[in-house]
């Protein structure tokens, strides 16, 4: 990858990298004249295509620029009396972005690997069934989210019906029969799905006393239902 | 047939998105091993079952199925119950996109009422509400002044806990969210086409130059 | 530890659609079988290396591997040609070498800024965060307690699925500073042994690609 390839270059960091590691310069010695002035060479080429240059790496020349004059003068000392390399906050910088650019080639490899294993692809044919138990059942079902449900049920209803007094035979077995019917084989069915069409309030109440019934019994179980004020109920029994 | 075609159906198999059909399991080995691979229907079908069988001997947990005019794996029934056990707790645990909207109105706008959130909302909000509650997500702090005096909700320290924030003000500004937002895909266009734009004429020059060692 | 957990844990595995957590597995089997039932993460542990050896030594396509502190089935990789023929899911492009060094800083040194990472990067990095976080390879995760109180960016469990590790501390580890210079080209030289290596399969996965070649 000796050839510019500047799509490659993702900052002035690395573009300096590339001007070390191509001249074979040591990081700790950088002739910062040279280095600088290779590096606004190419911000030259930048302008003469008369795009515009991107502000960090503008930044990166003010900063070369600095270094530079402060190579010229006398050396600065710290506390301890050692001389101060202007050039140490770079060296500092390009080492610890090389790091995580080796970092970033170690990732590419794993995303490389990655990239040639499959997960499994579909899960529709698994079987699935909720735990069983009476105890797991009425888990996150209380008597309130019953009675709660019962009375969404009967205020969801249009009141139309209310002069029309009827007889009408419904007994708590045959709705019990009827439920039974519908949780065969532990099939399931919404608590809004059975009492649908059903509009008299009396139906719905007499069907849902068989449903205590049964639940009583052990016949039927109920689960929650991702709906508010809705559950599920199905047979325990096969058959 | 060659065996290391069992190996290989049952790559396809497991790996697909859909039901995997005859037809799409010879399509990718032709084409990966060519098309004069001696490979038919039949074949497909017989080593089908022998996977089937060898899971069977094997007791693995799963068979691969014929479901829609292709082939599935699956759990065995045997292990049903706890396959439902771990999906209802799954679905359970995801928060659904309508609970983060519910919990982020009450984030922001902390301490609000119940109507305050469904007009915002613009739905009933019972359900979220008790899911948030239940998570301990959200919890009751008193009660509003107004008329009814509705219950007020705010967010709880298990809330900042899963965000890893310190306290509410923590949250990202709109502002902020807008920023980390904002489409920036202008800028990278317009900086590729100029990379691409300044490569070739640099490719030339450095190779002009003579020097340059060429790798890769 | 009862055999008939091997077939158990199989089936969980087998049948969760995104990585399982172990204290998910016992979780499950205690529900089902009682609370009493003895089973430890050791067992767990071993029952998937006793599932593994088998599935090498029947030659099955695939195995249970360790991602994103859980446990997946997933194809071996000399399927690769196969199955990626017939999928798109991994049909997406690769990350550019901006995104894999912005993600590669945020794994290592997380949680951390945006201005910190620009620091090190050396350049203005909203456009990569931006990506990364509608990618979900990473995201916001409280705010640090310095000036400005800049937000943290942490990874994501996507981001340890996206390059198949099981924890964030499977990464390899960053050399010192020191240790880079000396030879440098180290990482290089392996990741080139790497792609040759592997070439020519992905040479095939890019042709199947088709439309998305304009990275390089």
């Amino acid at each position: 990858m000796y050839n510019i390839n500047l799509n490659s270059f993702e900052g002035p960091l690395d573009l300096l990298l590339f001007f070390i590691k191509r001249d074979e310069l040591d990081i700790y010695d950088i002739p910062i004249s040279n280095i600088t002035s290779e590096f606004m060479e190419y911000l030259a080429l930048l302008e003469r295509l008369d795009l515009e240059v991107a502000g960090d790496f503008i930044l990166m020349a003010s900063t070369l620029m600095q270094i530079k004059a402060k190579m010229l003068l006398p050396k600065e000392k710290d506390e301890k009396g050692e001389v101060i390399d202007p050039r140490m906050d770079l060296v500092n910088a390009l080492l610890e972005y090389k790091r995580y650019k080796e970092m970033s080639e170690e990732l590419s490899i794993q995303e490389m690997q990655e990239r040639r294993v499959k997960y499994r692809g579909n899960f529709i044919g698994d079987e699935k069934k909720d735990p069983d138990e009476l105890d797991a059942l009425l888990k996150n079902i209380s008597v309130f989210d019953l009675v709660k449900a019962f009375k969404s049920a009967l205020e969801a209803k249009p009141e139309e019906h209310v002069h029309n007094v009827e007889m009408f035979n419904v007994t708590i077995e045959e709705q019990m029969t009827e439920v039974l019917n519908k949780t065969d084989f532990g099939k399931e069915i919404k608590f809004t799905e059975l009492i649908k069409g059903m509009i008299e309030k009396l139906r719905i109440v007499v069907t849902f006393i068989a449903l205590l019934e049964l639940i009583k019994m052990g016949k039927i179980g109920l689960k929650e239902s991702t709906e508010f004020n809705n559950f599920i109920i199905y047979g325990t029994q096969n058959g | 047939m060659d065996s290391i075609y069992h190996s290989i159906i049952e790559a396809l198999i497991f790996s697909s998105d859909e039901p995997l059909p005859t037809s799409e399991i010879i399509k990718a080995i032709k084409e990966i091993d060519g098309s004069e691979t001696a490979i038919t229907p039949k074949d497909v079908e017989a080593s089908v079952d022998y996977l089937n069988e060898k899971y069977e001997d094997d007791e693995k947990a799963f068979i691969i199925k014929r479901i829609a005019n292709g082939f599935a794996f699956a759990t065995k029934q045997e292990y049903a119950k706890y396959v439902g056990f771990l999906s209802s707790v799954k679905s359970k645990r995801r928060l659904s996109q309508a609970a983060l909207e519910t919990l982020a109105i009450i984030a922001y706008k902390q301490p609000i009422t119940k109507p305050e959130i469904e007009v915002l909302r613009g739905v009933n909000s019972d359900y979220m509400m008790n899911t948030l509650l239940e998570k301990n997500l959200i919890t009751i702090k008193g009660r509003a002044e107004t008329i009814g005096r509705p219950l007020l909700y705010v967010t709880t320290d298990e809330f900042l806990k899963y965000f890893g924030l310190h306290k509410i003000s923590d949250l990202p500004k709109p502002r902020e969210v807008d920023e980390i937002m904002k489409d920036a895909d202008f800028i990278e266009e317009k900086r590729k086409i100029m990379m691409n734009q300044i490569e070739e004429i640099v490719e030339n020059e450095v190779d002009s130059e003579g020097d340059n060692k060429s790798e890769s």
